[in-house]
């Protein structure tokens, strides 16, 4: 089996789907002879031309628009927005239409869109290029909304978001697109929507992430190892809404504890209903309090980004005071 | 420099945008130049979707009242637009109408009886009460028009765009009011339709209000047609009071479209009678005598006096029609208002193609809860 | 004193404060000779003008985008949204600019603009004229975040509003707009911003509420004392962001028993916040869980909408889980 | 009809908005019947504008492959659009630049330290470190420009219609490049704009390449410029390599917004000589042959050759102007590299006016990582 990075799997998820099915086709600025910014859509243009492969103006409220049009027709667009930073002209289009026309036409149409995008921090990127607004996708109901960490679950979770019949929304940490590498399979495989991953195995304490939080939560579950003896169950949820439920539950009975860590601002950042979840189903479960680790509650900064970020220090921190309660 | 720009100019053929292409006359007297050759059939269809568009109106207007429909959105004065345009399209075609396109609804196809339906939101409802003042049908090619204005304006051009794409022979026709040429979407839309060339027609019902703003102070452009011109789009204003003025055009571009020569922009010029919707009060701004203006414009007598005029219609068959439609029309309502609610838990249905776990877990609190309204006596205030 | 309705009380703080101010200006669509569609803006263009009483077209992304360059100027402009659920084309105006210009200026500007919009259902609105979009606003740092419950409280906080120097999101639940009146004082005077009001005091349980949901917390708090003589608290925290921690934890201090009823959709809607936030903070003052009474995640259907919407069954069966548990 | 059409067409003055306005041949020969009058030292003053922006563009340029800076858009090619819009502001006029205006900020007054103390975000970073290739100052009434293409467009109309409001005679001018005509933020600008006449200047950087999308892949209009025709805002092309043209129209139209008379819609015609970003590779989408054409047209040379002939400059004091700023921005960038780091707390500031709970929260959590971090001696990777 083939090693790849981030990029290289997101790239074949696509090819592989344009093989299987005409109606699958790419658009977003940039994304045919450039191969997108971070060449996710390297190429796909010369095997399947600019009617399959579209380069649009630069306009994300068109981009998504035309995208329900054509999803609604029966094609599978898979829409890339450059960065989740410039999703926002399209938020009435993802607000009004992608999520409600299902509802609005009374199951008759529906709207199996894909807009992805890379996301997050850590790449200097600044104020609006280091954004994670999943909270935005995840309250509006009608959207899937999930942020693959790994190259394996991204090119399966891709494959499953273009063939399930809903819209999803589908964030790429941007920071990790070229660091992990791993073996992904050549050939078709899927990974399920709504399923979390068990990262690592512990009987202490849960930690609930996702994106490229995951590989930060391993180094601080590492570190509590390492100081205290302790053993972290981490979890990667995969898919952010629906969120995998019974994993969370099922670990939390183990170990009693439960952080949270996702880069998102933390005022109602995807922490905020994880816990508000177990405490309204589960709070007979918890030893402590249920601690978010997350981006402060300020736009993402250009300088000391990795202080803004959840980082070791601060899982550890959070980490200790659920331990020590 | 003057060269080229005049060559550019003239490309841009600014006379159909910036002009009034019309066929008949205030008196509906016919340009015989202009006229269309429609048989007497056709010509009288025309005329019955007017009249049935027209009593509809004035029911749904009605049964607003009544309690029985949230809000409705009044016709009155536009029907030679809708029906105009609409019939233009042929079987296969697809419509993105607005929330104000009852005569449109009608020529595709959709009954007076799915449409009360409709606006009732009771249980034979197509689009189960998930909102109101909009319409659609995919048997008949409808999608139904989104609230926020304009927003189906880019989905017309992508839907037309996917068919250029998988090589069906389709024309996309969408509708939408003066005032949805500020949004977003009316800029998204037409640009891509520039660049991509799908076959989609646009028709702006030019109603001369959006809501309380009149249209020059939606924009300083000298007409609304004259926009295309900043997306490459051909475009046209038409007479929208004039049915087969605004047919005929209609009909040029579809042809156009299916043909593969692209897109129009069509500005049909026309002027709503009524309130903007049952919750509007338009003597706050504008006059009487505004209105009573163009009452003497009203499509539809002024289609009458052509068919008169062309001898396709005496008194005693107009009254023959309207009576006819009348009382059909009345019949359908007594039966739509006879009809039960649509059930209670439709409200969780059609979110996703599957019901994921948290709507499933919010359904089972939904179904206690009217337990305990029941056990406790409470009634939904 | 007079009694007024909230429209009422709302045209009279726009009136006192454009007298006060002449940097105070209103813009939105048919807020002029139209008085806005629920004439909140009532005959100010013939007090002020149509300089200060701007009618624009109908495009929401213009009118934020504009009122921030107002604003950044040094007027102080009041934009009215129609119906909430009409924001979205103005989002990327919102996240982008409104909550950010402050910071992204190093504090060189700032954006002193109020966007106040009817929000909220009731009123047989359909999908699209009934949201509570508070979520979206409130997640984005940057900006301030109020819904007021009552006529006094609505003069007092869009006049706080206006004068604050940070964006300001102002929900106005059209349900009781014109169902509750009440004295409210023809002079000036102020509700302080981030500070919640104590609806009724009690020892059982408490429920943190705003808009209309305070009135049907109200009767289902009658209807729990009536059937087993429990005793609610009702906290009505009036700003949503930053909301009043003190007033919520203090109450909690003294009933260990928390409910919080919202009409957004339950999946991150604000009682996610709430709630995590005394998970993290002081869960020790829990005796049972956290129940939050919120819209379904669903859109906010046309038919059945008291159904939807939390009501007095659905509240008194939260009370009767945390009371029972 | 053809008749209104046609007055309605000579309104719309098309010939402006499909035309080419220049002064200066590519050999830098002016047509002198368009040459503006300018003293000796005012040329020398602009062409040393260019000459400052061109270094240090290549310091930034520089700058980021040694890491200093996150990220920087290449001025190379443009220069003389910049400049010589904004040449032609007042004193009390305000500015809203976008990402790719080095010049225009050093026309208004900001020096190079500024600049480059902000590309660093280092102590001295007036906007303290909230984002990349995005200058400002309120002094020098220059608004930060927003990264999201297009946003500051409407901001612009605002801020000049406010001061219209007020009664203050300022004008208000924004660049912003073709991309950014496919925005929204470009419709409701423009259209407010044509509406209510503010005194706003808008300044369409067309440099023919959004990133990878040519001009002719964004639209479908003929020119960018004929797009004032949709919003009713008088629009004109100009060569955008030609310093003087720019200046020249750009001065009229200063001239008349300041007058009251409300706004202009210009497309200056130039080219990207450079990469889109440091992170952008030009290769993967257009040829070095086209690259190599328009290097023949540098505004820069042209210029120069322009002053050559009227005899202001010659190749002894050029080499003089070169080495001058050559070696003073040197030291600039000396004295940049040498400043200490934005303090961490910094990304707490100016939020809001005052700081709320949540963040004096979160600021404690901030400190206390910065604790443990020192303490476990943990590095920010
Ligand atoms: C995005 C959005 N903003 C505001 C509204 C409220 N609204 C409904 S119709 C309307 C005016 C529409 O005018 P126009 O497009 O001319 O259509 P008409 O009603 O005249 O047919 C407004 C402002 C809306 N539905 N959508
Ligand atoms: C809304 C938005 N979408 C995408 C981007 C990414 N992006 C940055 S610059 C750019 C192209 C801009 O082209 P143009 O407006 O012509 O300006 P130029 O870079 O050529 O000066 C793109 C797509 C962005 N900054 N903002
Ligand atoms: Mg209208
Ligand atoms: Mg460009």
């Amino acid at each position: 089996m083939p090693t790849m990075n981030m990029v290289q799997a997101l790239n074949q998820a696509l090819r592989e789907e344009m093989r299987r099915d005409p109606r699958v086709i790419v658009l977003g600025e940039d994304v045919g002879y450039r191969g997108g910014v971070f060449l996710v859509t390297e190429k796909l243009i010369d095997e399947f031309g600019e009617l399959r492969v579209i380069d649009t103006p630069l306009t994300e409220g068109g981009i998504v628009g035309i995208a329900v049009g054509m999803a609604m027709y029966g094609l599978r667009p898979v829409a890339e927005i450059q960065f989740i930073d410039f999703v926002y002209e399209a938020f009435d289009q993802i607000v009004s239409n992608v999520a409600k026309i299902r509802y609005r036409s009374g199951g008759q149409f529906s709207v199996p869109l894909v807009i992805r995008s890379p996301c997050c921090g850590g790449v200097r990127g600044g104020m609006h290029h280091s954004q994670s607004p999943e909270s935005y996708f995840i309250h509006t109901a009608g959207l899937i909304t999930i942020m693959p960490s790994t190259p394996y679950d991204a090119k399966g979770l891709l494959k499953a978001s273009i063939r399930v019949d809903d819209p999803v929304i589908f964030l790429e940490p941007k920071s990790i697109y070229r660091t992990i590498r791993e073996e992904v399979p050549e050939e078709d495989y899927i990974v399920p929507i709504g399923k979390a991953r068990l990262v690592k195995e512990g009987s202490d304490v849960t930690i609930v992430t996702y994106g490229a939080m995951v590989y930060k939560s391993i180094e601080a579950s590492k570190l509590a190892a390492e100081k205290h003896g302790w053993d972290v169950e981490i979890i990667d949820l995969r898919t952010l809404m629906p969120f995998d439920r019974e994993a969370v539950l099922k670990s939390i009975e183990k170990t009693g504890r439960l952080v949270i860590v996702h880069e998102a601002p933390k005022t109602l950042g995807l922490g905020a209903e994880i816990s508000a979840y177990v405490a309204e189903n589960a709070i007979e479960l918890l030893r402590g309090p249920v601690v978010r680790v997350a981006g402060y509650d300020t736009p993402f900064p250009l300088v000391h980004e990795k202080l803004y970020m959840p980082n070791v220090a601060r899982i550890y921190m959070a980490i200790k005071k659920v331990m020590e309660y | 420099m003057n060269l080229i720009s005049q060559a550019l100019a003239k490309d841009l053929n600014l006379d159909k945008a910036l002009g009034i292409f019309r066929v008949l006359d205030d008196q509906g007297v016919p340009d015989e130049s202009l006229e269309p050759k429609l048989s007497k059939d056709f010509l009288l269809k025309i005329y019955e979707y007017m009249v049935r568009t027209r009593i509809l109106d004035e029911w749904l207007l009605k049964l607003q009242r009544m309690g029985k429909v949230a809000i409705h959105a009044p016709n009155k004065g536009q029907e030679a637009t809708m029906i105009g345009a609409a019939l233009a399209l042929r079987e296969q075609d697809w419509m993105f109408p607005s929330y104000r396109e009852l005569g449109a609804l009608l020529v595709r196809g959709m009954s007076e009886e799915e449409i009360i339906d409709r606006a009732m939101a009771n249980a034979d409802d197509p689009l189960k009460g998930s909102d109101f003042a909009i319409y659609g049908s995919r048997d008949k090619k409808i999608v139904p028009a989104p609230v926020p204005v304009g927003n189906q304006i880019p989905h017309a051009v992508g839907f037309a765009l996917a068919a250029k794409i998988m090589g069906d022979n389709i024309v996309v026709l969408t509708f939408f009011g003066d005032g949805a040429t500020s949004r977003g979407d009316f800029h998204f839309g037409l640009n891509f339709a520039g660049l991509f060339k799908p076959p989609v027609v646009f028709v702006i019902q030019n109603n001369q209000w959006a809501i309380s703003l009149p249209v020059r102070k939606q924009t300083a452009a000298p007409t609304l047609a004259v926009k295309g011109v900043a997306y490459g789009v051909p475009s046209i204003r038409v007479d929208g009071n004039d049915v087969l003025a605004v047919y005929s055009i209609a009909k040029e571009a579809v042809d156009k479209a299916s043909s593969g020569e692209g897109p129009t922009l069509i500005e049909s010029l026309t002027y709503r009678l009524g309130p903007h919707t049952t919750a509007d009060d338009p003597r706050r701004y504008r006059s009487d005598e505004e209105v009573k203006r163009y009452e003497a414009k009203d499509p539809i007598p002024r289609f009458r006096r052509y068919l008169m005029y062309r001898g396709v219609l005496n008194e005693d068959l107009d009254r023959e029609i309207w009576g006819r439609w009348r009382d059909y029309i009345e019949t359908v309502v007594r039966r739509c208002l006879s009809k039960p609610e649509l059930p209670e838990e439709v409200i969780f249905e059609d979110v996703y193609s599957e019901m994921p776990w948290n709507l499933r877990e919010q359904l089972e609190e939904f179904r206690e809860s009217l337990r305990v309204m029941k056990s406790l006596g409470l009634r939904v205030e």
